[in-house]
């Protein structure tokens, strides 16, 4: 078992690709079939793309605030890889890559960041919750539905995920005692990015890693390198693998970077060295993982070149259709509060209605 | 056709739900093996299986927060806080998410649950224990608010808030939680929330009052019947959504007004009721609506607990005094 | 005289406070090294070290609940909560100790802190950056409650909030942050909690308001001022304690009143002025008090946000609306 | 050091007495000067006698809600005595031995419990806050008082207490990690008394140690004997050097029974069998420690049949005061909500004082 492997009290963390893309311990590469390797490195990439493009849609006062993911593509992609259609997805709100794996709809997603609540209604087969934004009460969810879970009896897994700040919010451990006690089928994946906005990873906690958090709930924990997609893959994969069979939660924390911005109206420079942010770039998951592939014989810099440009389009024509959304109905603001419209709700509903029918607002 | 108090109401409710509705699971601290301090959920796990009825660690937020998970996943959980002082912790779940999901999704999730919660003063306990939030949830857009008077409310409105697809805060006024006993049948029936009550028609003044104050608006009415005085006395049943209309319609006949309520004054759920009347039947208003509240304090320790209970020798004096404005 | 806009006002204020009174501290998530991400705290960590100004790990209630033990032992903290959408999972300390830690004490521990956070909405932003709670707060027995509107009281508040030996929630309207600047005094002032601002005098209605509306309501009125509409205007600068003398003086004298805010309107703020006009001026109300509000509903994400926005036309309007009763 | 000595993980738990008053290890006996010694033995008796009375009292009705402390004594009064009068001192609401060794009037304490809110307005030079009621949330103020003392330089510490069901609130855990990162003179003592109300121990978490949850904040924990005074007292004494030191918080978990109900309001009974209350009783911190002093020479049967009886009187005229003391006036219950009280809160004062003056209420 790689928890049993690398104990993060031991300072062990696991890693299978180097930043060249080499193997570094055959013994260690999780199997994946090859259509699945590109279909992962395909949606790391197409992230890459929307994540760039999103912030230039942005910058062009085009998009509202948005939450890059650079960098942080593996973590994203190798965790939710190792789950299947039948397990659910809680977000925290920055895991782009593993939405997009899920099946939510580009469309859609940009659909929230520019500002419109039905960017969260997901279609039906896409089991996952909306984008959490008040930092990791979106856990207690995760354990809630895998407490359901058991109850029914399903072998459905829960991928819950939550930034490094994350992991100092009470509702954190309280997740992850209560999942702990209900032998829940969770995996929780700390995406450890090294800064909740300006404050970096060593003044969030004085414990060395984030992965021995587990130990106080008595649940498996492991650090993986978070860029390298292959070791997020297999720690996830094991991870499941035990909650569906009724094993119980694991902690996982991912070790990996933020190369941009925490949101389109923060500017990095106040806190951290341009020189930190070249070496993390340096370890860029999608050069070595696209590095592997292309060892491997399953792909090259030509297709890449023109998979981008497919993205680069198909990001555009989604954002396009957004764009021409336009903006939310008076109606939809009021409707979803309740199931039914409360008179209350209704007066006040059609009183504004009247009132900016006579072309008030 | 059962005698029982409000708990066993409760706890009868609780029974017929989880035995008709198999996604219905019912959790909380103590809530389980113990079947609550309160005795509320005793026999349920005997009976219903430890899957459906159980023991939490200590911790509201996680209490709050895996229900609505829970709910998301098709059950619907009907949760104990032990105390409502001890709701705090759970206040980001609950004005952060539970309120909120329906809207958040459009409607792709909603959440059909319960959050139960003995409530009020008068019972000597120590701090934390003797809270009126109903303020708080009600002012929250997406949550509903009961709050029962009688057993047979409690049960009619404890289904209600299962079988609601929209999430309840069940405020269940513990000073009455043994007070009194009434046939409750046996059979199922609902009591629609965000109705009021007309608990007894009178022409000169409309009283309105909920929980626990309703036996105490009861006596003060006795205690001026002889005078002449008719008095129209609105229990509420449900906080949230309010039921103008009713109270409205009221106010409009009687021109005069009074709510009763064990809250803090200032900003609190009285202020809104004033406010309603004054919306819906200014020009029918014979004297100004009228407050009669608790104190603008934290609620005092037993020692001095008394000064801040409401007793019905206030509420009949301050129909008096209204009356005679 | 240094010309400041809100958020430099603020900052300004605590470098004097800092400089002034060793014991104040400032913390919270992003608050030190970065210097808050509105800026508001830029510069003091450099200036005055950082035992003094720094950052936390992310959580509310550690904070929140680190500065009641702050004030214990002698010092006076001031903590940010990043948006007041986030202060929900520290309200079990603000609600259960900070509001009650000298009552439950009898006085033996008083909490001398300021908790602050920007607040309301109109800035186009995610889900839960655009909250008014300001009622939650007023409603507590025990917190004082700040809303300034301009820099010139934004410094005499937070000077005063600081030094005021109980807890005071600081709300702060983030649209107005950097909307206008002005001349505000070098030297220390403060400006008393609890008394609201008279911004003009007049005849007809009066007008309360507070924070970011205070601007709208001006612009409301500006556009009526042909109309021979004579507007009194109070911006409540104090939400609790709530200066009812000046409210229902002005009343008095107009007749009719109008409230405006941004929070929900049921069980809002809004409700509890009307019921204070109610009870200070019923026998001079000409007509209904009136309240112009937020919807009840969940604030909108930036695409619905316009709905929710309340313009200078409505205000008019609805001033037109009274007036015309 | 004992914190490296006995690591929970490993199984280990510091325990020095046995429960006939045996040495185990004599290496391991703190310290203690024989007056000290006799102190917290004296703290302790008199801590068991006040609470059997106080049990009684309410039985018969002339007392409110009381929390029990029978089996706790050793975990209470010998972490206390580990530390100083400048120290601060932060309850839960169940440390009655500690507070009276803290200098607490045993007349306040029961005022307290007598339901008035004079009890908590402590002498002056007792450095304790109130009784908390909300589970854990007392841990962060703990924290707050140590973040003064580092930024003023003192050399105050901090005692903070709290249960074994404490340790799933959120707020346990964003103080432990507060404390780690501000490197705070704190030391957490988690009275584990196996039960929270009804639940036991073993439910409120899968971790196999309350102790091993210091890891995840990475400050040391230690499990020790609650029932055998000079382990807690060694824990603590060590602990509270460090951190007089300034090297940073501990937790220690005490590993003791609660031998009597909830609070008077409960029924153990319902939730848990005689035999395990009976095997406890056997490991009574009481009996354990007076057989070690009379070993010492210290004390002898005769002496502690006097004990009990000055104590018995003395508790019997403290409660007395206490049912003097009748009800709370109306000014005392507005008076203290602001230094000064707003006019609304005069209105509100004034009001009711003249109704009732006209003798209604
Ligand atoms: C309860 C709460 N407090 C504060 C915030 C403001 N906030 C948004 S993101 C963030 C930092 C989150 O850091 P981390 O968990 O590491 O996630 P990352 O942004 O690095 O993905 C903060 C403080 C929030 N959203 N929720
Ligand atoms: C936030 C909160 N939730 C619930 C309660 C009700 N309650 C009082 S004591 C208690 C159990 C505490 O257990 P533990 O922490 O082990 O302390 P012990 O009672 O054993 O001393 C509970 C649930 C409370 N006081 N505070
Ligand atoms: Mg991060
Ligand atoms: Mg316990």
């Amino acid at each position: 078992m790689l928890v049993d492997q690398f104990n993060p009290l031991e300072g062990k963390m696991l890693s299978i690709l180097d930043k060249d893309g080499n193997v570094k311990d055959k013994k260690l590469v999780p199997k994946i079939e090859d259509e699945k390797l590109i279909e992962i490195y395909k949606t790391m990439l197409l992230t890459r793309v929307a994540d760039i493009k999103a912030l230039q849609y942005q910058r062009q006062g085009r998009m509202l605030t948005y939450a890059p993911n650079q960098g942080q593509e593996a973590t994203q992609v190798g965790s939710i890889a190792a789950s299947e259609e039948k397990d659910w997805l809680v977000p925290a709100f920055r895991e782009l890559g593993a939405w997009l794996y899920k099946g939510v709809p580009l469309e859609q997603i940009f659909l929230y960041w520019y500002g419109n609540e039905s960017g969260s209604d997901f279609p039906e087969n896409v089991k996952m919750l909306p984008i959490s934004v008040p930092i990791a009460s979106q856990l207690n969810h995760a354990v809630g539905i895998g407490m359901a879970t058991n109850i029914k009896g399903e072998d459905e897994v829960t991928l819950a995920y939550v930034g490094d700040g994350g992991t100092s919010q009470g509702e954190f451990s309280e997740a992850l005692n209560f999942a702990g006690v209900f032998n829940t089928p969770t995996v929780f994946i700390i995406s450890n990015n090294q800064f909740a906005i300006s404050v970096p990873r060593k003044f969030q906690t004085k414990a060395k890693t984030l992965a021995q958090k587990s130990i106080g709930f008595g649940i498996p924990g492991i650090q993986v390198d978070g860029n390298d997609v292959l070791a997020v893959y297999a720690a996830t994969k094991e991870a499941v693998d035990r909650a569906r069979k009724g094993e119980g939660p694991t902690l996982i924390e991912t070790v990996t970077y933020r190369l941009g911005p925490h949101t389109t109206s923060d500017d990095p420079k106040i806190y951290r060295e341009d020189v930190e942010v070249e070496e993390w770039k340096e370890k860029d998951p999608l050069i070595r993982f696209r590095k592997y592939l292309i060892d491997k014989n399953l792909w090259d810099e030509e297709k890449d070149e023109k998979q981008k440009e497919e993205f680069e389009n198909i990001v555009n024509s989604n954002f396009k259709k957004v764009e021409e959304s336009g903006k939310i109905s008076l109606e939809k603001i009021f409707k979803y509060n309740y199931e039914e419209m409360t008179p209350e709700l209704i007066e006040q509903y059609e009183e504004y209605k009247n009132y900016i029918e006579k072309g008030v607002k | 056709m059962p005698l029982l108090n409000n708990i066993s109401a409760i706890n009868h409710a609780l029974d017929k739900e989880m035995e008709r509705d198999k996604s219905v699971v019912v959790y909380g601290e103590d809530v389980g093996f113990e079947g609550g301090v309160f005795r509320a959920t005793a026999g349920l796990q005997k009976k219903h299986g430890v899957d459906r009825c159980f023991d939490t660690p200590l911790a509201e937020s996680g209490i709050v927060g895996s229900a609505v998970g829970m709910a998301v996943n098709g059950m619907k959980p009907v949760v104990e806080m032990q105390f409502s002082g001890f709701v705090l912790p759970a206040m980001n779940q609950i004005l952060g998410h539970v309120a909120r999901y329906r809207n958040r999704t459009r409607g792709r999730y909603n959440l059909p649950m319960v959050i139960r919660m003995p409530y009020g003063g008068g019972v000597r306990a120590l701090e934390h224990h003797s809270e009126s939030m109903e303020d708080i949830f009600a002012q929250t857009p997406g949550l509903k608010v009961v709050i029962p008077s009688t057993p047979y409310d409690t049960k009619g409105l404890l289904l209600a808030a299962i079988r609601d697809p929209d999430p309840v805060i069940f405020l269940e006024p513990k000073r009455i939680y043994r007070a009194f006993k009434q046939d409750v049948p046996e059979e199922d029936y609902t009591l629609p929330i965000g109705k009021a009550k007309i608990v007894q028609e009178g022409e000169d003044i409309t009283v309105v009052v909920w929980g626990a104050l309703v036996r105490e608006a009861q006596k003060a009415i006795k205690e001026i019947e002889d005078e002449g005085i008719s008095v129209e006395l609105i229990d509420l049943r449900t906080i949230s959504p309010l039921d103008k209309e009713t109270i409205i319609e009221s106010v409009q006949k009687t021109g005069r007004f009074l709510v009763v309520h064990e809250a803090f004054k200032s900003f609190g759920p009285g202020a809104e009721l004033i406010s309603t009347v004054n919306e819906g039947a200014f020009l029918y208003l014979e004297a100004p609506p009228t407050r009669l509240t608790g104190f603008d304090i934290t609620i005092p320790l037993p020692k001095g607990e008394h000064h801040f209970i409401i007793e019905p020798k206030q509420i009949a004096d301050k129909i008096r005094e209204i009356v005679s404005f």
